[in-house]
């Protein structure tokens, strides 16, 4: 019966969180709705008993991919709304609508596989980290350890990338500053591109 | 023996080929001396094959295989029996002579040599179609002197009426060969063989409206060839060619094909009556209908013409009812004197500096003695005056025709009698009596060369005693082959009276045209402009009925094929598709026009349309798996 | 009234497709950054929820796997946006059409 | 070394096509007619060596390619491809001898001889894919010599010649994967060799669906009538050599391969399609005589000619009797003869005067004698003339058609009226008349190199209408084996009495014996 509620709290609380995301014109709503979101979503994840994905999650994704993206925000003064000329924005909400529909249909349909058993069954004594660590560290261990590769080339990707001129910030530079710095840039990488 | 029918049928060849040699040098007497000699050679070795045919053997050689495909065997075979022995000797003289004339008549031509290869590449293959022994050599033969008829008509190139004739001949020679083909196929279908021993003794095992059709397929065939009614149009115009030509081709040899043709397959056209009726009329008609349009012409050569056109409509009919020998014996009785009267007139042309129109010329019996004996020779026997060859043949088809009851066609063929003595006759009077009326053009005719009147002695021999001297004797031999059907009226009385009563007729017809025309011409536009005279004079509008219906039409039609069908629709349909799949790329190719979210979208729309196609498979597949099970 | 399986998949699929709406609807990069993670997060539950209700935890080592892929796309996505930022100084979608076909 | 004899004949001229890169430009033109005679003297000894009375495949060669799907390297010849593997060597070393093309001759020689190879490999492949193989490649040297040395529209052309064979043979090779499939299911094992293909008895409804396929690839090929549209651009486009190449023996690959593929595989099929096809025929021959009436340009005329006589072959073809396929395929042969020639001819104008317009020529006869009379009778002979090579084949064709149906023959038997009076009319414009034109006035005749070329293909013209025997014989002894063949092979009633039966000649009481 609880489960019956939370499932349905959460769902409509997601739901609404990740339509502000989508639909605002304002970058910060959109930013804060989406973690509000994520956070709901890690609930899921505890209520499907799998605890350790749903703090993975909260730490993961909530903790260290929003805050990236508030970085990010911020560094592209996209403190006013962001305007966006759209082109017949009805078209593709129907579009999604429809695919959403369809997709549901399919889902709908009785899964009738029954020979599908499960390559690393559930039990539920062992607790669901433990389980998670077993199962990681003997079949999955060599996707871990790219997964961990990649996040080393991520890593590093990211700050060669953005590493050049951080030492401008752009809050602490006063409006016209800003925008000469873009005339300035904008000449240089001409330059850059003409010779 | 085969060594003569080789020499006769290979020395015109030989001949032809010696005077190619010299085809683009300048005039050498040479190539006509040899030519001519070559040619005297083969009438010899022809005139030894008929006596030995004479004593009743036939002569038959097969050379070598032709054509041997599945059940079809077809070989260069040849044979000499009744039939071919006399249209050979026709051929050889009636050349013979035309060969030493025209060494006369074309001595001022720069395309001597080039003449006389052709002329006697057109004996070879006239040989061919008179010695062959099958029905495909004989097509040999009918195209080949087709294709020369083409080149002789067409000498003077550079004349575009002479190309134009010459390019109508052929033509109209080839619409015939394609009905003859289609006989020969059926032939060949329905008897397994085109040899001419083969197909006559089988033809009567086929049932009734088989041989029907292929007597009428084959006589459309000699019907082109010899110029008759629908296909006659060519032979006026063939004029345009030298006049030895006309003489040798379009008088005593090519035209007459058509007349051999229905002779030699004598065993079909007996089987069948009724088309040989036909035949008849439509001759009869020609004859007619021919005699008419000489009446008023004022071309001499095409007079001629005409009344050769005239003679073979007799041909047809005695040969239409049965009376193969009479048309034969009148083929060689008028091959004589037709020939002559037409180098005759090459003499006059010759004189006169290539003038036709025999209003404008006259009196010429003081100049020119010899030619007008020689004329009138020719025009009394064409008219068929009593001791000379023409009372023995023509008179003998209204014979003919009396027996066989066929009083219509008799007295068509009278009335044709009296008008070609009144053409013929009219033309000999225009030329040779009444006033000089060529001097005011500033002309001083003068005779042709000694040699080539020698050269015409023969053949006015031949005229005057072909008649009498060759009848019974020919009769004899070739009955050997030819049903042997004699015509003669019972009672005394009624044949007297027809044939004092023919001569009569035909002399009165004579004195006629002297009257009218030997004295001082005086041409009355009245009669001119007539419509009688109009009609007649244009030849029934009939070629420019053919120009109206056929070849206009022909050429807009094929204008109209080129540039609408085949550039409009068929190329047009061909590079449609071809722009259409180039247009579909050009289109499609915006797709990628670099902006994400527009791209984006497409992949949304693909993934759509994948999510249908799943969700519509799977409702048919479990519609039909619910209904199944 | 049991929560089954279907409604996870059902509530995860509104949620792909709220993503959808939002990668097509954005020209802002950064707000399509957004929703991409949107989609990722529907992924995850639907994964999350076969792993519970087929009883495998295969499940949730996919979405386990994700998040670390998420988190690498992120940091990599935003460098390059930085990078594209300093040089043009906007970034709007329609801007970047240099993939013409 | 002779049992191997084919497959030199095939590979030698490209080996000498590549050695020929390495020979100096000036002596490229020796080096190219030394190879072409080499390999035409081999073309004669081969036919030297092939014995005419037996009916079956000889000098077969057999090399296993893909043994996993029966796709082997088979080559043999028959009658039937004999002589028009010794056409392709006589017309590659006559067009090599008589080439008066200045531009990047030694590249057009290696084209050439490259092209030399595909052809007679087409004509001596046994193997289907063998077969699509050499098709394919024959495209590839011709849409180069189209290209690279035509006429201002040269692209436009190659390309369309190119991509519209292009099409046709795909379509062919669908339809070769289906019978080996169909081969397949019935006997088990793959295969593609066509000798064991002419065993396979297919049911009806599939002949009909392969024949349509196969069709496709050869109508375009031939070309027939509503396909042709590609053969006027590329040979008023393509160079002299080009030109004659493509007449004389490409457009023979499409009717070779019908009486090779479409009648001994599916005879009911051909049966059934006959009078479709027959119509399509007398279509060709008169619709496309009348186009070449109207014609201003004698390249042109002589391209139209050229679709209206292969009307004439498909009509010999489909005739389905001994009398007609030997007659086609010696139409082939004698077409490929008469065509080469006539466009050699129109060359040697277009050298002189550069233009093609009839209206540009008139009474050529007095300015150039030599050149007339070969024209005319090369005309004659493409007119149809007996004692001339087109009458035996045209004959034969049109009286085999005869026994089908009466009516058809004598409409396509206007084809020797309609075909006198274009012909007749272009020779009229171009030769008779007074010559108008100033530069007419001192064209030179006909030189050394051209006559190298013409004076040979006259004599063919003549010797093989007067003596048909050496060719007829083989042809006629291997049309009867493949009549014979679609004979029992028949299903269909119609089939059985239209397709004559030749072990006991029920059909015609032959008095005389085969000679």
């Amino acid at each position: 019966m609880f489960e019956a509620i939370a499932f349905y709290l959460f769902a409509t609380l997601i739901t609404v969180m990740f339509t502000i995301t989508v639909m605002t014109s304002q970058a910060l709503y959109a930013l804060t709705a989406m973690a509000a979101g994520m956070i709901f979503i890690s609930a899921f994840f505890f209520i499907l008993g799998a605890d350790f994905l749903g703090a993975i999650q909260i730490i993961v994704y909530t903790g260290a991919v929003m805050a990236i993206y508030a970085f990010g925000m911020m560094f592209f003064d996209t403190t006013r709304n962001v305007i966006e000329k759209r082109s017949n924005p009805r078209f593709v909400i129907v579009l999604g609508a429809f695919a959403a529909v369809l997709v549901v249909f399919i889902v709908l349909a009785p899964i009738v596989t029954t020979n599908l058993e499960a390559h690393y069954p559930i039990d539920l004594a062992v607790g669901n980290t433990q389980a998670i660590g077993m199962v990681l560290f003997t079949k999955y261990l060599v996707p871990f350890e790219l997964a961990a590769i990649m996040l080393l080339v991520a890593m590093i990707a990211g700050i060669v990338l953005a590493g050049k001129k951080m030492d401008k910030s752009l809050t602490l530079m006063a409006e016209e500053e800003i925008a000469l710095m873009h005339a300035s840039s904008v000449s240089e990488t001409l330059e850059e591109g003409a010779h | 023996m085969e060594v003569y029918l080789y020499i006769a049928l290979f020395a015109p060849l030989v001949g032809s080929l010696f005077a190619a040699l010299f085809g683009a040098s300048p005039k050498t007497v040479i190539t006509g001396l040899v030519t001519s000699g070559l040619l005297f050679i083969s009438f010899v070795s022809s005139a030894f094959l008929l006596s030995y045919v004479m004593s009743g053997h036939t002569v038959h050689v097969e050379m070598m295989t032709w054509i041997a495909a599945g059940d079809l065997y077809i070989p260069f075979g040849f044979v000499v029996d009744q039939v071919s022995v006399t249209m050979m000797m026709v051929v050889t003289i009636v050349s013979t002579v035309v060969h030493i004339y025209s060494i006369g008549y074309m001595d001022h031509d720069k395309g001597f040599n080039r003449f006389f290869s052709y002329l006697s590449a057109f004996v070879f293959s006239m040989m061919i179609l008179v010695m062959s022994d099958n029905f495909l050599g004989l097509f040999i033969g009918w195209e080949g002197v087709g294709l020369c008829s083409w080149l002789l008509i067409g000498f003077w190139y550079h004349k575009e009426s002479a190309s134009w004739a010459a390019n109508e001949a052929f033509i109209m020679n080839r619409i015939a060969d394609l009905a003859m083909l289609i006989g020969i196929f059926m032939l060949y279908w329905n008897l397994g063989s085109l040899q001419y021993d083969v197909v006559f003794a089988n033809i009567g095992t086929l049932p009734m409206h088989i041989i029907t059709w292929i007597g009428i397929f084959l006589f459309i065939g000699a019907m082109g060839k010899s110029a008759q009614f629908p296909l006659h149009t060519w032979l006026a115009d063939a004029m345009e060619g030298p006049t030895p030509v006309s003489a040798l081709i379009h008088a005593a040899t090519m035209v007459t094909a058509g007349v051999y043709l229905v002779v030699r397959a004598n065993p079909i056209y007996s089987l069948i009556p009724e088309v040989g009726t036909a035949i008849a009329s439509l001759g009869a008609f020609v004859a007619m209908f021919a005699a008419t349009m000489a009446l008023v012409n004022r071309d001499m050569k095409r007079i001629i013409a005409y009344s050769t056109l005239s003679q073979l409509g007799y041909m047809f009919v005695a040969a239409g009812l049965g009376a193969y020998w009479v048309a034969l014996f009148h083929l060689m009785a008028h091959a004589f004197f037709k020939a002559l009267l037409f180098l005759g007139a090459g003499n006059v042309m010759h004189a006169m500096h290539d003038e036709l129109d025999p209003f404008k010329m006259g009196g010429l019996k003081k100049s020119m003695k010899w030619t007008w004996i020689l004329m009138t020779l020719a025009s009394v026997a064409l008219a068929g005056i009593y001791p000379l060859a023409g009372f023995f043949s023509k008179d003998l088809i209204l014979e003919v025709a009396f027996v066989e009851h066929h009083y219509v066609l008799y007295t068509v063929l009278l009335l044709t009698a009296g008008l070609t003595a009144f053409y013929s006759f009219r033309l000999v009077a225009l030329i040779f009596h009444g006033n000089e009326r060529h001097l005011e053009h500033g002309i001083h005719p003068h005779e042709a060369y000694t040699f080539v009147l020698y050269a015409m002695a023969p053949l006015a021999v031949l005229a005057v005693i072909a008649g009498m001297a060759f009848k019974t004797p020919y009769y004899l031999m070739v009955t050997h082959l030819l049903p042997a059907v004699t015509y003669h009226i019972h009672n005394h009385t009624t044949f007297w009276i027809m044939t004092i009563g023919t001569q009569l007729f035909v002399i009165l017809a004579i004195a006629y045209a002297y009257k009218k025309y030997a004295k001082a011409v005086k041409v009355d536009k009245k009669v001119e402009s007539g419509f009688f005279y109009q009609l007649l004079y244009n030849q029934y509008f009939i070629p420019k009925i053919y120009d109206e219906v056929f070849s206009k039409p022909y050429l807009k039609l094929s204008k109209l094929a080129w540039k609408e069908i085949d550039l409009k629709i068929v190329d047009a349909t061909v590079d449609g598709i071809a722009n259409m799949i180039y247009q579909t790329g050009e289109k499609t190719h915006t797709m990628q026009n670099g902006n994400l979210s527009s791209m984006l979208r497409w992949m949304v729309i693909g993934l759509v349309v994948l999510l249908v196609l799943a969700v519509a498979f799977t409702a048919g597949y479990n519609a039909v798996n619910l209904q199944a099970m | 009234m049991e929560i089954t399986l279907t409604h996870y998949l059902v509530l995860s699929t509104l949620l792909f497709a709220i993503g959808l709406i939002g990668v097509m609807r954005r020209k802002n990069l950064l707000m399509l950054f957004f929703s991409t993670e949107i989609l990722l997060n529907a992924v995850n539950i639907g994964m999350a929820a076969i792993s519970h209700y087929r009883g495998d935890y295969t499940g949730q080592m996919f979405a386990f796997f994700i998040i670390a892929i998420a988190a690498s796309e992120v940091a990599v996505g935003l460098g390059l946006l930085i990078v594209w930022y300093k040089r043009t100084g906007k970034i709007d979608l329609d801007q970047m059409t240099s993939m013409r076909g | 070394m002779q049992e191997h004899i084919l497959s030199i004949l095939i590979f030698f001229p490209a080996l000498a096509a590549m050695l020929g890169f390495v020979v100096h430009k000036d002596s490229a033109r020796a080096y190219g007619i030394t190879v072409a005679a080499i390999e035409f003297f081999l073309s004669l000894w081969l036919w030297s060596l092939y014995d005419p009375m037996t009916s079956g495949m000889q000098f077969m060669e057999m090399a296993p390619l893909v043994s996993a799907f029966g796709i082997s390297y088979l080559v043999g010849i028959d009658g039937i491809s004999l002589f028009i593997i010794i056409l392709s060597a006589f017309f590659t070393l006559i067009g090599i001898a008589s080439l008066t093309e200045k531009r990047r001759v030694k590249d057009l020689i290696i084209t050439l001889l490259f092209l030399e190879m595909t052809m007679i490999g087409v004509f001596s492949a046994l193997d289907a894919i063998v077969f699509y193989v050499f098709w394919e490649l024959s495209l590839i040297p011709m849409l180069y010599i189209i290209g690279a040395w035509g006429g201002p529209l040269r692209i436009y052309a190659s390309i369309k010649f190119f991509l519209y064979t292009f099409t046709g043979s795909l379509i062919m090779l669908v339809g070769m994967l289906f019978m080996a499939y169909f081969y397949y299911q019935a006997t088990g094992q793959w295969s593609f060799s066509l000798l064991e293909w002419y065993r396979l008895i297919l049911p009806v409804n599939f002949q009909m669906w392969l024949f349509a396929a196969f069709f496709f690839g050869f109508a375009i090929k031939v070309p027939m009538f509503p396909f042709h549209t590609w053969l006027p651009y590329a040979h008023g486009q393509a160079p002299t050599i080009g030109s004659v190449i493509l007449a004389a023996i490409l457009l023979k690959m499409g009717t070779y391969a019908f009486v090779r593929f479409s009648l001994p595989l599916f005879p009911d099929a051909s049966v059934a399609f006959m009078f479709p096809i027959a119509i399509l025929a007398i279509v060709m021959i008169v619709y496309t005589a009348m186009v070449a009436y109207a014609q201003e340009d004698i390249k042109q005329v002589v391209a139209y000619s050229s679709v209206s006589h292969m009307g004439v072959i498909i009509l010999g073809i489909f005739a389905m009797n001994v009398e007609g396929i030997t007659g086609s395929v010696f139409l082939m042969i004698a077409h490929g003869v008469v065509s080469g020639a006539l466009f050699l001819l129109v060359g040697v104008i277009y050298d002189r005067r550069h233009t093609k317009l009839m209206s540009e020529f008139g009474g050529l006869a007095s300015v150039m004698p030599r050149y007339a009379t070969i024209f005319g009778i090369m005309m004659m002979a493409s007119v149809g003339l007996p004692l001339t090579i087109n009458f035996v084949g045209e004959f034969l064709s049109l009286l085999g058609f005869y026994k089908q149906s009466h009516s058809y023959t004598l409409v396509a038997g206007t084809a020797i009226i309609v075909g006198a009076i274009y012909m007749l009319s272009a020779y009229k414009k171009a030769f008779f008349g007074t010559v108008t034109k100033e530069e007419n006035k001192n064209l030179k005749d006909v030189n050394r190199t051209e006559l190298l070329g013409l004076v040979p293909l006259v004599i063919v013209a003549i010797w093989l209408g007067v003596y048909p025997k050496p060719l007829l014989v083989p042809i006629n002894n291997s049309v009867e084996a493949i009549v014979q063949l679609m004979h029992d092979k028949a299903q269909t009633a119609e089939a059985k009495q239209r397709i004559p039966d030749l072990a006991h000649s029920a059909g015609l009481n032959s008095t005389q014996e085969a000679h």
